[in-house]
């Protein structure tokens, strides 16, 4: 059931769907085919030809000027199709070059990012820096009109394929925590950078990128020095509605539902209590969705109903996978099959972009007043 | 977006309304009871509140969501879900006995009826169909958890009622925001207690295993009160979704409302314990009100069919 | 199954068997029938007539020096029969006695708690002082030969019925924590001694117990000034074995059971897979029960394994307590029968005697190295 | 008592034994090897540990158990618990091919059978029989989570075999150990981690999300260990629930591993997640070892109905 949009936004479902019909079979959602990477970048490359990585860009930037709830029909229906995931360049960078900017970084990138031209990965993780970013130790040290980068980010998603690097690193001192970082832009062809793979249990590979006295123009800094914090922070919260777009769960039901069916199980009272439980909950994570989609079209602060989000999202996610390796029985477990595929993949959800308990951290100090 | 899933500032005036005249008159006596507290009740006929699902009132499901979030945030007494169905299903003639707080139904399924000792109006209900019935012989009190009246009681069919699918689906919403209400009212007293208790030298909400169950059962909560105010725009917009995601509702506030109880019990420790403590009673309410009244209602796969339907390949 | 008993052992449990044939329909385990604390009373008289309040004491204080296998039949074999717990006095307050007592104080109460003449409740809780006994209030002012208490317990089962309270009280100044803490027994009856009944939600009472200048000889402080924390957690460590006998656990899933073949729905598959796992569990707490009889035993350090089985246990009541509604339907509601019985009486079970939490923070500390 | 849940003074030693060779040749390679690392597997044949079930030998469930554990906490390769079965119930002449690791079992159900690429003997059983069966045609590999060699196969029956409920049993124990011994691997990793890794100023254990979590999964763990001695006991004695037990046990052990894994994962978090890392492989073994072989292979109902028969009412 899709509901609660208008006329108009349903028709652009249905063009989103249409467009789908060249990209079936396509799986870049997951990193789960050899040729995902080519084959994402020609869905980003279709989707900026029709305008549709700048759908909620103001109009002054070249963008489409619509409500979010458009960039959510796009990347729900994605999801559902499996085809990708939002990619890093055209929501968070674009809206943070938006906002922190200047002229001419807007001038030098925009346009790439909304044709899907020009791909960015987002450089925040580090080795002794996981859930705790603001102990981020990779420094760029100032000299003349240059930065100079040194240290390591690491698990960095599609840094292999793309062209640059959203870094947040530190300009102040050692201790400075989260007042002492920037974010520069750094093209991932400059001498001294590296990067190397790091095979993942999903079939696909995150990344390790090496910064060894890596020159970056002080005109690549976004934001003012030592402000990078704030750049972070407020451009996460511009893409909360598009995180965990909550139709990637309703097709794991579906595909769980469809290998239970294969096993001949699907009819069982067991399986049909359990499956219907998931349903709920899928139906839990639709209404938040559209909630939080609802928060972030009235400009409300919403780091808690996302926080909420994505807790029941990830932890439903890996609900669903279990339950098919449960009932399955052992052709669940045949590699390539949705059901183990679904219980490798799912394990990274409630880790990658902010722990389980990171987010309970945070709902229990803004909403309840518990400092825990 | 054409919806949010926020109250319209018409819901909120009905929700502050319902709020105000609860805080006046749904004292802790008033909840506990052991008459039924009519004075109470006719006042929630006066505002209205009984009458909103009659059919052609203007009402909506919308504001039964709003105005019963409320009632069960004030744990208030009486068959509350029930009079959704039975105004909505009955023939004007007994349905306004019922809008205007002179009669109590009692709906439900033979031997056992909630609220029978008490009612002037039977219906029963096999999940399907509905029927207004007579009531024949004594009704025989049975004491439940949850402090509601219950009887045994024998009825003969009298009408096969009108508007069955429709009625449940408002009711079911009506039960999933009591619940939701009564759970809520539950999880904000014990996140109030783990601020300002101290042991060992600290609130115990800072601790994060006081904190992170109280997280847990809030989202549960959060779920499912945007998975019930998703279900009645759906109902009032007619979307063919409606009844599914009514039920869907129910089994979420349920779940949620149970595990806030539990939550707070646990939060509250010895304290929550005791009779005259401040959660017993709402706790023990929420769990009879969670009970299906079939485990084997087939809830759980009608909604999973609903779902099924919807599914593109 | 019973298993890993000795053929004595066995024997000694037949004669448990036999012995409670006089009193079916007794329900002192829970405070469900009005008559609890006379019945209570005269089935530890009845013990005590036979010994059995003393099976494992040593010889030299008239006890029988068995095993404390034989406590844990006894008791395990008590609970299934729903007759009634282990009674503080000749446990814990005994033992305690036995090894910081004085021979004054031995002379004094050994032989009338041995008979089961004497009844002892626990003065721990305070209203704040629940989880965290360091910090009780209760005062105890040392005046020439006495002591003058002052203060409140809360919470204390049994203080109606019994004829001393075990008083864990400050001695030490206000903010000594577990250093500044003594033991003394006080009689109910001395003046100045109050105690209220605080009425339960499984319809039994807990009690407040004041103390407003109650006058306590010193003789009656067992162990040494501001030594009351050493004497409470040695004489906590010697009765482990008996504080949640795993057969309570078997009879709850049977009395669930039972319920749920009245209601006609024992047959289905979804419920007989739910009891099949709450059965796993049940059977996982008796080889935890005996793991830890076993430690007692062998006399190694047991509060990890306690806390284990105690953790175990109470989880798994509750569990047993939640199916049965769940699959009960509305007959399970109606109050008197086992299932809401068990549901309101089981909250108790993870907040009574240490909570859950500190069960967790006591492993995690003791067998993880996490100081959490 | 006449027993503890503690292992003897000859099982402590079994255990070191097998601990210590596991530490010389249980290499992160002979785990992750892409071909079967047979000289592992004689030397496990030398230590008589492929000889434990055989009756007769005087080793007992104890013993199966001890080495089981530690091969799991070692994430030994190879069909350990079938080779249970397969030796205790298969006539002495195939007997001695597995139990001197000359060839490795296969047992299972048609149509995909683990270890079938390599095996030498294979077993069909239904979960009441089994029966030694020649393969038929050439069997086809099938890579599977957990990355043991499984293969689609024709199976002809050759012969039934005795001893099926006991070697049953013996194999429920052999695997309910192996998970535990892989389960606890995997939380000792993890609790080593939050013990050093530091996040916000601190070891991440010192946070109660973090700790809870791992004290929840080890009293999972612990409950299926001292469950698993338990049964192994009784077997040994002949007590009549010895098999309702050792079902018990490799239910509870498998609920218990996986949750290890999983709590392994969350704990460990990115670092977890590399293949190279510290936990993958091993948690996709025990999820792979996990699975029963049908899910509605009445494993539950039989342990209730098993205890059902010992309630007094």
């Amino acid at each position: 059931m899709d509901f609660g949009f208008t006329r108009e936004e349903e028709a652009f479902r249905a063009e989103v769907l249409e467009f789908l019909t060249e990209f079936r079979g396509m799986n870049g959602y997951f990193h789960r085919g050899t040729d995902t990477a080519y084959g994402v970048r020609q869905v980003y490359r279709a989707l900026g030809e029709r305008g549709w990585l700048s759908l909620s860009w103001p109009e002054e930037f070249g963008g489409g000027g619509l409500s979010p709830a458009y960039e959510f029909i796009l990347w729900d229906e994605l999801a559902y199709a499996r085809a990708a995931r939002p990619p890093m360049g055209p929501g968070l960078v674009a809206k943070a070059l938006m906002s922190h900017g200047t002229d001419e970084q807007r001038n030098r990138f925009l346009a790439g990012l909304r044709r899907g031209r020009i791909n960015f990965c987002l450089g925040y993780s580090e080795p002794d820096a996981g859930s705790d970013l603001a102990s981020v130790r990779t420094r760029a040290r100032r000299d003349g009109r240059k930065y100079v980068v040194d240290g390591a980010k690491c698990w960095t998603s599609n840094a292999h394929w793309s062209d640059y690097i959203w870094l947040l690193c530190r300009t102040g001192a050692q201790d400075s925590r989260s007042r002492g970082l920037s974010v520069l832009i750094v093209p991932l062809d400059t001498p001294g950078v590296s990067v190397s793979p790091i095979p993942t249990l999903d079939g696909g590979r995150l990344n390790e990128v090496r910064f060894d006295g890596v020159r970056v123009p002080a005109a690549n800094r976004v934001g003012a020095q030592d402000q990078g914090w704030q750049v972070v922070s407020s451009a996460l919260a511009v893409e909360r509605h598009v995180q965990f777009p909550p139709k990637r769960l309703r097709r794991d039901l579906h595909d769980v539902l469809a290998a239970l069916e294969d096993a001949g199980v699907a009819g069982d009272p067991v399986v049909r209590r359990r499956m219907g439980q998931l349903a709920v909950r899928v139906t839990e994570v639709e209404a938040l969705g559209l909630a939080l989609l609802g928060e972030v079209i009235s400009g409300a602060p919403s780091a808690v109903p996302a926080a909420y989000h994505k807790l029941a999202g990830t932890t439903l996610a890996q609900d669903i996978a279990h339950a098919g390796l449960e009932f399955g029985a052992q052709q669940a477990l045949a590699v390539g099959t949705d059901t183990e595929f679904l219980w490798r993949q799912t394990i990274l959800e409630t880790i990658g972009g902010g722990t389980s308990e990171v987010m309970r951290g945070l709902i229990a100090r803004q909403e309840f007043g518990l400092r825990a | 977006m054409s919806v949010s899933l926020r109250r319209t500032d018409e819901q909120r005036m009905l929700a502050e309304s319902v709020r105000d005249y609860c805080a006046a008159h749904c004292a802790e006596q008033v909840r506990a009871a052991e008459g039924f507290p009519w004075p109470f009740w006719h006042g929630l006929a006066e505002l209205g509140l009984l009458s909103l699902a009659v059919p052609g009132e203007g009402a909506g499901a919308g504001e039964i969501v709003t105005a019963c979030a409320e009632l069960g945030r004030a744990a208030a007494p009486g068959p509350i879900a029930a009079t959704v169905f039975a105004t909505h299903a009955l023939p004007e003639r007994q349905a306004v006995l019922l809008s205007q707080g002179k009669a109590l139904v009692s709906l439900g399924k033979r031997p056992l009826l909630p609220w029978a000792p008490l009612a002037g109006v039977f219906i029963e209900t096999d999940g399907d169909g509905a029927w207004l019935a007579d009531p024949v012989g004594e009704v025989e009190p049975v004491e439940m958890l949850g402090g509601e009246p219950w009887g045994r009681v024998g009825l003969r069919l009298a009408q096969a009622l009108d508007r069955v699918p429709t009625a449940r689906a408002l009711s079911d919403l009506a039960l999933a925001a009591y619940l939701w209400g009564a759970g809520r009212r539950l999880l904000d007293g014990v996140a109030e207690h783990a601020r300002t208790r101290i042991q060992f030298g600290k609130a115990i909400g800072s601790f994060q295993a006081v904190a992170h169950p109280i997280v847990t059962a809030g989202l549960a909560l959060t779920s499912a009160e945007k998975l019930t105010m998703m279900a009645a725009l759906a109902m009032d917009e007619g979307h063919e979704d409606g009844e599914v995601l009514a039920v869907s509702a129910r089994l979420s506030a349920s779940r949620a409302a149970v595990g806030a109880a539990l939550t707070a019990h646990q939060g509250f420790g010895a304290i929550g314990y005791s009779v005259e403590g401040p959660i017993g009673r709402v706790a023990q309410r929420i769990r009879a009100l969670a009970t299906p009244p079939g485990y084997a209602d087939g809830s759980g796969e009608q909604v999973l069919a609903g779902y099924f339907q919807k599914g593109r390949p």
